[in-house]
């Protein structure tokens, strides 16, 4: 009969607890080093090998690439199309060289479709930020790297 | 201030003219809902009236009856059943004419009759309540001295109730 | 202090009537606006949330911010509602819960309220005015779901309506008055407040009052999963904050009521009668926001079923009960 | 009856939705009533048609796993297994030990967050807003955990055929293992909140009532079909993954009305923690992607497996014709099969139970319109 008093004691006493919001603008959530954000692109190991851009279930990804000098290939455009990537990170999976990779940029939110449009510049600023962010994390990576640089 | 002109005077003119307002709209309007609205201005203008009169407790359960409850039951009577909305308007005819000049002489014999009657004057230095609150005379006055009267009116309702439910109820044997 | 209902009306009188009328609104408003701030606050707390925290410290100018935003905000009439109705309703359902303040005693002294004699009475008749402003808005909205939300709202608050008024009748027995101050100078006298001689008619006036007031669980009226948000579905801008205002008024009018009638109004030891008034009056108005927090919402046939077939018997149980308290115990 | 000695009432069409706060997404339903009986309601669905099947025969096998992932968004864990399964039955690959025991990890978690979901999402149908809330924080918890898993909070797009994309991160584990007695706690709080509340009781019980008959008829599954009293739960029926290695109890219904599927969600949830307690104590170490080809080729045939999702079976129904995309894709979505039962439960009923059935039914728009 009196079962809604139980429930009123309930929520009673939820209102001492600890709050679990965050006041996002001020404090950032903190994403784990898995979080797939926004990519980030870095261009000097790129070898046009074009797996990303096959993978990509969406086909946001586009690219072109030049023989430079030395018959290496060099990547001239990176284009990601923000409109339809799903945020997968199938891409990154399949790079050779870990040159794509995802950042925890989370906030795309724009007034127009047109900036969603993100091309290698902005992706290795993004990279850039996030070496800020986490140096750490880079550091890793690079070390993990430079481990398995010799073994290939 | 002269006695014509006291507060009570110019509170009582101005609830009059409500009043009035009020009924004239009910009778020009051409919406129900519109209709239905004014009657619930009459009422408490009369509200008005009864409490400017020092009668508050027949004031407020004029408004708790009339103005909440009738009002609300006529406005749930107009929104639910189907009718037309607006009614149409209809054309001045001799009939209307001859019952306007009829209100108009009856109007004029009512005015008379009431200016002509030797109305009993209350002394105002009497209290009619007694010393009592206006609740308390009125209980004092239904519970002592017409407590039959009271409680044959109270059966009287109770009746009506009943019947106007049996009245209401469906027949079995109609479905 | 000023006992002016007692004399004639002179211009000095008028005038100092206006100002406490002005002075009512104003503690209204205050009221409302800090009312709705504790709402969410308290909501958020109970919910593990902060609540509103960004405009002012501590959020304090968050309703401020929105009635200002309300204030700028078009004022949408549909195209196909009635356009008069559809303007008054808000007007219609606000100044009667504004009246039903002049009642309430806040203090010792009733400063600005008055102290007439059939305060209680007043109060229902009142707020049985509401409900025509809630029903036509509704209805002048030409919206389904603005129609369905207004008929349940006018059901409603009709049906607790006598509960409510039964629940208060008991009080009125034990303490011998209508008047509300004379309540309170009962409640003094018999040295005890009436929730406990009267806890049956406390419960029924609880619920009775919950469901008068539209809110979780009786807020069917408004059910937004059902209604979308019922009479006032159509209604935007200013329009709309009158019947949020109507709504806080009345809960501002009720608690101030319930502290009145059963928690001893203004009386109370060692602190000033108004802070005892707003202590009871914040009671009732945290138990309103943590009921919303608990409670679903109850179904609409069966809420008129939990009108009719519990609490009117309850009511009247709780009546004659009363009576007999009154003949036996407190003779003389 | 005779006309005149009733009150005459219109028939009225409401809509309820595509934009209305209770429809859980995109969904419209034209109801037609009497009075306060509901004579006939019509879902009307497609808002959110995105044409996942047809895409999928453009797509390789691996790149159908996000697609997955956008079906039924609040179990996306489950829906990127079903994929997964039915390749991996077709391929015949040997999964390893490690991978199958995150996969049914993460999968039990699925479950409790889509059935807290429910929970929270039903309740704020019948007015209640506290448990919406306090559901969320759970649910955060294990989308956090999720997050960290696979760096997504709902779009995991985690599993891949043979094996899962990444291993538990380090203390990954130790969080699912703290989080089960804090859920336990918390699932004893929403037994006092909700299941003791008599307005709630008062609103579900005996409520959009069926047999098992009708849910059969219908070819309801999951907890829509449970509820009615019948055992039946793929993952002991037709046992998958490693689901036959845990002890856990399917509970059942008994009347076949809202409080009992609002119920069975609650119990799931125990039982799932169960589930999730046992995999955590037994995982080995070792590798979590199996060997399988890279670009993966399923033989030419028709396969089919069906595992139990959060809202009954979810089935990938694959024709291939030997290449490495498939040639037809079928999904069977729980959400639009049980969505079928729907104006067949709200006929007869008053207008006031549409939200306490329509809440009951537990559909996920995603999933409906695919």
């Amino acid at each position: 009969m009196l079962g809604f008093l139980k429930g009123l004691s309930v929520t009673l006493s939820q209102l001492p607890k600890k709050k679990v919001t965050i006041q996002y603008p001020d404090v950032q959530p903190e994403w784990p080093e898995r979080f797939r954000g926004v990519h980030r692109f870095i261009p000097e190991d790129c070898t046009v090998c074009n797996q990303c851009a096959r993978i990509c279930p969406t086909n946001c990804i586009s690219l072109s690439g030049t023989r430079d000098e030395n018959k290496k290939l060099r990547i001239d455009t990176y284009d990601i199309n923000f409109d339809i990537c799903i945020l997968c990170g199938l891409c990154t999976e399949v790079c050779p060289t870990e040159c794509i990779l995802m950042s925890d940029t989370f906030e795309l939110a724009n007034e127009s479709r047109d900036k969603l449009y993100l091309d290698m510049h902005w992706l290795y600023e993004n990279q850039l930020r996030y070496t800020q962010r986490h140096p750490e994390r880079v550091a890793q990576e690079a070390a993990k790297d430079h481990e398995e640089a010799p073994a290939t | 201030m002269s006695p014509l002109w006291s507060a009570q005077m110019i509170a009582f003119f101005l609830i009059s003219l409500f009043i009035l307002a009020c009924a004239v709209m009910m009778l020009s309007f051409r919406k129900v809902v519109y209709m239905a609205l004014a009657v619930g201005g009459v009422f408490i203008g009369c509200a008005a009236l009864y409490i400017l009169l020092g009668a508050e407790f027949v004031g407020i359960a004029q408004v708790v009856v009339y103005a909440g409850a009738i009002t609300i039951l006529i406005l749930f009577a107009i929104m639910l059943t189907n009718h037309e909305a607006t009614e149409p308007e209809e054309p001045w005819t001799v009939r209307k004419a001859l019952a306007a000049v009829g209100c108009f002489l009856l109007g004029v014999t009512l005015l008379f009759v009431i200016r002509g009657q030797a109305w009993p004057q209350g002394d105002p230095s009497v209290d009619v309540n007694q010393g009592m609150s206006n609740t308390l005379a009125i209980g004092e006055a239904l519970f002592k001295s017409y407590m039959i009267p009271f409680e044959l009116v109270s059966l009287l309702l109770t009746v009506a109730l009943v019947g106007a439910v049996i009245l209401a109820q469906q027949r079995k044997g109609d479905q | 202090m000023w006992q002016w209902q007692t004399q004639p009306l002179t211009w000095s009188t008028f005038l100092a009537m206006l100002i406490g009328t002005v002075v009512i609104l104003l503690l209204a408003l205050g009221v409302v606006t800090y009312g709705i701030l504790a709402e969410r606050k308290v909501l958020g707390w109970m919910q593990g949330r902060i609540g509103p925290n960004r405009v002012g410290p501590f959020g304090l100018l968050q309703t401020v911010a929105d009635v200002l935003k309300l204030f700028i905000k078009e004022d949408v009439v549909p195209a196909a509602a009635d356009r008069p109705l559809f303007l008054l309703a808000p007007v219609l359902a606000f100044v009667p819960a504004f009246m039903a303040l002049a009642v309430i005693p806040f203090s010792m002294q009733h400063i600005f309220t008055a102290g007439i004699g059939t305060g209680l009475l007043y109060y229902l008749a009142l707020s049985a005015l509401t409900i025509h402003g809630v029903m036509l808005g509704g209805w002048a909205s030409n919206n389904k779901y603005s129609l369905i939300g207004g008929m349940r709202s006018a059901a409603q608050m009709l049906s607790y309506e006598v509960p409510l008024g039964l629940s208060l009748v008991g009080v009125a027995l034990l303490a011998g008055s209508l008047n509300l101050n004379d309540v309170v100078r009962a409640q003094q006298h018999l040295g005890l407040w009436f929730i406990i001689p009267q806890f049956l008619g406390f419960c029924v006036f609880i619920v009775a009052a919950t469901a008068e007031l539209n809110r979780t669980p009786f807020d069917l009226p408004e059910a937004e999963s059902e209604l979308v948000a019922g009479y006032h579905t159509e209604y935007s801008g200013f329009r709309w904050a009158f019947f949020m205002l109507t709504e806080y008024v009345y809960l501002f009018a009720m608690a101030g009521l319930t502290a009145t009638l059963f928690l001893g109004g203004w009386s109370g030891p060692w602190l000033p009668g108004w802070l005892w008034f707003a202590l009871k009056a914040a009671a009732f108005f945290f138990f309103q926001f943590w009921l919303r927090n608990t409670m679903p919402r109850i179904r609409a046939d069966q809420l008129m079923t939990l009108c009719w077939k519990v609490l009117l018997p309850l009511g009247l149980v709780n009546l004659v009960l009363t009576a007999v308290l009154k003949a036996v115990l407190l003779k003389g | 009856m005779d006309e005149r000695d009733v009150v005459r009432t219109e028939e009225m069409l409401l809509n309820v939705g595509p934009q209305h706060p209770s429809t859980h997404g995109v969904f419209r339903l034209i109801v037609k009533i009497s009075g306060e009986t509901i004579l006939d309601a019509e879902p009307v669905i497609g808002y959110l048609h995105r044409g996942t099947e047809k895409l999928a025969e453009n797509l390789q096998y691996t790149q159908i796993i996000p697609y997955t992932d956008r079906l039924d968004y609040l179990a996306a864990m489950l829906n990127n297994y079903a994929l997964c399964h039915t390749v991996e039955q077709a391929l015949g690959v040997e999964i390893p030990e490690r991978a199958e025991y995150l996969r049914v990890i993460v999968m039990e978690l699925q479950r409790i967050a889509s059935h807290l979901l429910f929970i929270g999402a039903y309740l704020m149908d019948l007015g209640a807003m506290g448990p919406f809330l306090y559901a969320f924080q759970e649910r955060e918890r294990i989308v956090q955990m999720f997050n960290e898993i696979c760096g997504a909070r709902l779009t995991y797009n985690y599993m891949r055929i043979g094996g899962v994309r990444w291993d538990a991160p380090p203390g990954w584990l130790d969080q699912v293992r703290e989080f089960i007695p804090y859920m336990r706690e918390r699932l004893k709080m929403y037994d006092d909140l909700i299941t003791g509340n008599e307005i709630f009781l008062n609103r579900v019980r005996g409520v959009g009532k069926y047999d098992t008959e009708t849910a059969l008829a219908y070819g309801l599954s999951g907890i829509n079909l449970r509820c009615t009293g019948l055992e039946w739960d793929l993952r002991r029926k037709k046992p998958y993954s490693i689901y036959d290695r845990f002890d856990f109890e399917i509970p059942v219904g008994k009347n076949g009305d809202c409080f009992d599927r609002y119920y069975l969600h609650l119990l799931e949830m125990r039982e799932s923690l169960k589930i999730v307690e046992q995999a955590i104590e037994q995982i080995p170490s070792g590798p979590v992607l199996g060997k399988v080809p890279k670009l993966i080729r399923v033989p030419a045939g028709e396969y089919y497996s069906g595992i139990e999702g959060a809202r009954g079976e979810i089935g990938f129904y694959i024709v291939s014709d030997g290449k490495d995309k498939p040639y037809r894709l079928k999904i069977r979505k729980p959400s639009f099969v049980n969505l079928q039962l729907l104006p067949e439960l709200l006929r007869g009923e008053s207008m006031s139970n549409l939200l306490a059935i329509l809440g009951a039914v537990d559909i996920v728009l995603g999933e409906v319109d695919a």
